[in-house]
């Protein structure tokens, strides 16, 4: 227990985590570390690794060589304490198309033993409150990917690892999720951000880590220049 | 009945398709009464003029309502095979809505032969069931109307499921007459289709009678549920035309 | 987390489960239909003569069940599968066996309300005497169903995670169900013949004994199975 | 596009059915116990009795190769599902038709090649004796495989599409093939008692004729089924 | 035939286009026109119709009401005609993830009947060559998106229908896309892109169309400043 409240253990630590599928490589020993409060976007051309690199942070792959540890929880051996620290946002939103996003978010807080209470304001702030009771099965990409989002804060994760998250949304979801995102940092969270666009990225991240082939390429402070006049464009565009 | 109004005023239906008109609710509670009188009529007439029959006694009564109402089932799915080739060829939406309401009366229909039929193998047969091709054929029909259903219970877009089950519903009115004729191909224990000339005059009667009556009750329900059917598609229409303004309302 | 939310989530998986199940229509009128269906094949397939239908009649009836509840429990997990959300299951906190007595408990209801109806038809058609002692005859088939309930719902978790699934679990799930199957009918027919030996009894006991170890192998095993 | 091209397309569609199947390794293997599977069960259900088996043969052999086949069928469709893959097919210009045959070619090549190792098994276990007409034997099982594929092939391709896949095609399905079994069933008993009676010609006849309507209709039927 | 071969004629006219999911409706009389050799982005917020308008452009879906045309073939009744010149690129890839990179292509060659000597150099300009032999199961969200173009490309498409072509591909692979929509319509094409971000969609659109509730919004030249600015743009951060 004391790790995991321990102030300077850092968020996500990862030394020489290594992946194969089959007989290929994806990741080849990447060391990373996360402080809490820093976000990190993840860059790298298709293919990198970068996916799996976050599915190796949610537990939901095991490396096939290194170590990694989420606020001092080792990932494989105490996967469990892992996923009550941390939330993954995948390449699909994963909703139940059956149920509505009412009863979506319902069976998720009873999944967290979350009250209830706290489903109306979620649904209200990604904008879903009018169709709550629709089925998933008829929302379109991007009211999916709103719904994952919401079921994600449900969770009140500490380490957010997101994978594109910037699919789908419309300009008013992409700052929906970049609030999430400093919000958890301010709350002395974390944030891993998987990004093609730095532009992007550079809004929320301090830090851009570059994959190559799975290893890491670079390892840079995010021009803060840069995020200064990415919030300009942002402002003239939108 | 002012949704009706709507619906006759209602200028763009195509044309060659029946007049919602003619389901003015009026005429059809006409027609639901006129049933209702023939078929309490038909029975008492078969009842009464009929003798108990030589060997199974009062119970052969059962065959006024056995025997018309596999009659009528056939009936039914025939109109599911014809409207269905209607649909595949004009794509007119109302075929498929007749197609629908027949189908459901023509499965309540076999169902209702099936029951009583078991019904009236208990005491004749001395079994409820027997794999006799008759009664198994039959079942199959039942069967295959069931899914026809739910095939339509399955598909959400109204298009698709029209096409879709105008296809099931063709391929499956192909097999009434291989129940009918299963009889003769297989040597079974149901009795075959007999004609008037081998049976006794009286019982002939009746079974016209009722036959009629079924059919006039066949008719009432199918215009029923058709009925019912347009009225909706009528309403989703006018919320269409609400919901676009007066602009792109034209439905193909 | 505690016992009690540990109960919480299965109550909360099995609802989303049988929810799902009704929402997507076809589920159970469907399955019913196939069962009944089945039936009629089998009493086809077996020809018209009444004696031979009579000492089939828990096999055939057995194995219409069979084939309902495979299709089943397919479902259960491809509804995880259709939107990508067994990963997300799967990173709830908390403990797996939730998870699988969930979905075991909504499975074992669904098989139960498709007994109800499959069963007095397969009485008729096969033309079984309703001997008097029909309340032991249900708890056979309530005792061969929870071992084929648990022993299903645990192999479709697996079959699910392979490519091969609608194929997949029949071939894991059969065999292994024999044992159950041949004790519940042969307790079944034994009691059908009005019990003269007094086997039935032992038959009983054996089916008890199977559940038990079904039930606490697929639970133990579960956590293995599904972990990542 | 010219008959040639829609030929070509034909061959790229079995072809491209086949090797997934092939790859997705399960396949063949898990359908082909599957079937045999089946048999045992049967056999196991019939109890022991030489005679009742050999009557039930035929219609046990059926049902076996059914359940096979239904799950390959969905397979066929599945695959197309998994992906999204099945909007770009719909999307391909020319004619819906050549799809239909092509899949359709592909699921009778994957029966066929179950029935080879089923059948012989079947034979054995259900003590059939291979009586010295077994070419007519061979063709009856052909023509009624057509048929069925034929019919499965296209419900297939609508139950595949709706939400009830696994339970919606077995209930289209298998009411439609009755009278294609019974005559199969009919006509290889009937050979197989040596044909007394000379009926046999008359149930083949008859199943030719089941396959030339099934076969029409399903291709003539299937350009409205995929249309949207 | 003819026309299709008119030079006057749009690529693509829609007249009071509807569409209708049960009681919902997508699109609420959409109406526009796009000239050959034009490309035009779609934008709107979640929900708005998009992608249910691309869907009824390549005839995968039908529109409730209305019509349109696309090089004067009309949507429904000649829709193997339209088939032929429009391809459509969807939220999802819809390949055989059993089959290999090249034998997916092959495939999609014989139903377009295309020779396969069209395939190499396709798969060399997506960048997947090497994994030509690999099966499709096993790569990354980007790798498939590039596969799906080369796929797209195969049938010399000439109306473009992308649907958030951008999404999970690195820039290079962004690029990538640009030239693909840039070269289709120097050969006199067209394409309709449907963007959340502005500055992405100003690399190659020379309109915006903003679709609000299934209802055109607005309809406006994209500002040319802009495209040069984003050029700026990527020059600095790629
Ligand atoms: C579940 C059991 C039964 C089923 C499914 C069944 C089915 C049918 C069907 C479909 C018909 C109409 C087709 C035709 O007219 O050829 C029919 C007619 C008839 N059935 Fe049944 N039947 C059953 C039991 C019985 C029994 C037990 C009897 C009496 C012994 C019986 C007597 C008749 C007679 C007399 C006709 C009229 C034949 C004619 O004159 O055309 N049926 N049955
Ligand atoms: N299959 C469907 N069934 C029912 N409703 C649907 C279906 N597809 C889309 N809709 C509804 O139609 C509307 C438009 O959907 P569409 O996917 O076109 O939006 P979109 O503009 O593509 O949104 P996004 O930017 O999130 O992709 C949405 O409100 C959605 O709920
Ligand atoms: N399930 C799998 N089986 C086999 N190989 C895989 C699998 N998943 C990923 N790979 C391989 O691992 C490598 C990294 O995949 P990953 O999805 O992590 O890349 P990525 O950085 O997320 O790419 P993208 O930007 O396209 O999402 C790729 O080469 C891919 O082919
Ligand atoms: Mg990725
Ligand atoms: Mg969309």
């Amino acid at each position: 227990m004391s790790t995991s409240t321990g102030t300077n253990v850092p968020a996500l630590r990862l030394s020489k985590i290594a992946r194969r599928y089959g007989s290929r490589w994806a990741l080849r020993g990447v060391s990373l570390e996360l402080a809490p409060g820093e976000t990190v976007a993840v860059v790298g051309h298709n293919g990198s690794g970068k996916s799996t690199l976050l599915r190796i942070c949610c537990t939901a792959l095991r490396p096939t060589a290194g170590e990694g540890w989420a606020y001092g929880w080792h990932l494989v051996h105490q996967a469990a304490e892992v996923r009550r620290l941390v939330a993954f946002f995948a390449h699909v939103p994963g909703l139940y198309e059956d149920l509505t996003a009412w009863e979506n978010l319902r069976f998720a807080a009873r999944m967290l033993d979350r009250p209830e209470s706290e489903i109306e304001p979620l649904l209200q702030r990604v904008g879903l409150w009018e169709e709550r009771q629709e089925r998933v099965r008829g929302f379109s990409a991007g009211m999916q990917r709103r719904l994952a989002l919401a079921r994600l804060l449900l969770g009140r994760p500490r380490l957010l690892l997101l994978d594109e998250p910037y699919n789908n949304f419309d300009p008013a979801g992409i700052e929906l999720v970049n609030d999430v995102v400093r919000e958890v940092c301010e709350r002395g969270g974390a944030a891993m951000i998987v990004v093609h666009d730095r532009r992007q990225g550079a809004a929320v991240a301090h830090r851009f880590v570059e994959l190559a082939d799975g290893r890491v390429l670079s390892d840079s402070v995010a021009v803060p220049e840069a995020r200064a006049h990415s919030r300009a464009v942002a402002q003239r565009w939108f | 009945m002012r949704d009706v109004a709507i619906v006759t005023t209602e200028s763009s239906i195509p044309s060659g398709s029946l007049h919602p008109a003619a389901f003015r609710s009026r005429g059809v509670e006409a027609l639901g009464a006129v049933a209702l009188v023939a078929l309490v009529g038909a029975q008492l007439l078969a009842i009464l003029v009929s003798p108990p029959d030589r060997d199974m006694g009062h119970l052969q009564k059962i065959m006024y309502v056995h025997v018309p109402a596999a009659w009528n089932a056939f009936v039914a799915f025939f109109v599911v095979a014809v409207s269905s080739l209607l649909y595949l060829w004009r794509r007119n939406e109302r075929h498929d809505l007749l197609a629908a309401s027949a189908a459901e009366v023509g499965a309540v229909l076999t169902g209702l032969t099936l029951v009583l039929g078991s019904i009236w193998g208990r005491p004749t047969w001395g079994v409820w069931w027997t794999w006799d091709p008759r009664l198994t054929s039959t079942a199959v029909l039942f069967l295959i109307f069931v899914g026809y259903l739910s095939l339509r219970a399955f598909v959400e877009d109204p298009e698709r499921r029209a096409q879709w089950s105008a296809a099931v519903g063709l391929l499956g009115a192909l097999n009434v007459p291989i129940v009918y004729m299963s009889v003769r191909w297989w040597r079974t224990l149901h009795q075959t289709q007999s004609s008037p000339s081998t049976v006794d005059p009286q019982y002939v009667l009746g079974l016209r009678a009722n036959a009629i009556a079924f059919l006039l009750v066949l008719i009432y329900f199918v215009y029923k549920r058709y009925r019912a059917a347009l009225l909706e598609r009528e309403v989703e229409r006018l919320n269409e035309i609400a919901a676009l303004g007066n602009g792109g309302a034209h439905a193909r | 987390m505690g016992l009690r939310a540990e109960l919480r989530r299965v109550g909360a998986v099995a609802w989303k489960d049988l929810t799902a199940e009704r929402r997507s229509k076809a589920g159970f009128n469907a399955v019913v239909f196939l069962g009944l269906l089945i039936l009629l094949l089998f009493g086809f397939a077996l020809g018209p003569d009444a004696e031979a239908l009579r000492n089939a009649a828990a096999g055939s009836l057995w194995l219409a069940i069979l084939f309902a509840g495979v299709l089943a429990f397919n479902r259960s997990y491809q509804l995880e599968l259709d939107g990508g959300a067994l990963e997300p299951l799967l990173l709830y906190p908390g403990a797996r066996w939730s998870l699988f007595v969930g979905k075991l408990l909504a499975n074992l209801l669904f098989v139960l309300l498709v007994e109800a109806v499959v069963v007095p038809v397969a009485v008729i058609l096969f033309q079984v005497r309703a001997s008097d002692g029909w309340l032991p005859q249900v708890a056979v088939l309530l005792l061969g169903t929870v071992g084929f309930v648990a022993l299903g719902t645990f192999y479709a978790a697996m079959a699910s995670r392979s490519r091969a699934r609608e194929v997949l679990l029949p071939l894991l799930l059969f065999p292994m169900l024999v044992p159950v199957l041949l004790a519940a009918a042969e307790a079944s027919s034994a009691l059908l013949a009005g019990d003269p030996m007094r086997e039935a009894g032992a038959w009983i006991r054996l089916l008890v004994a199977f559940d038990a170890i079904f039930l606490a192998a697929s639970v133990a095993a579960f956590e293995h199975v599904i972990e990542v």
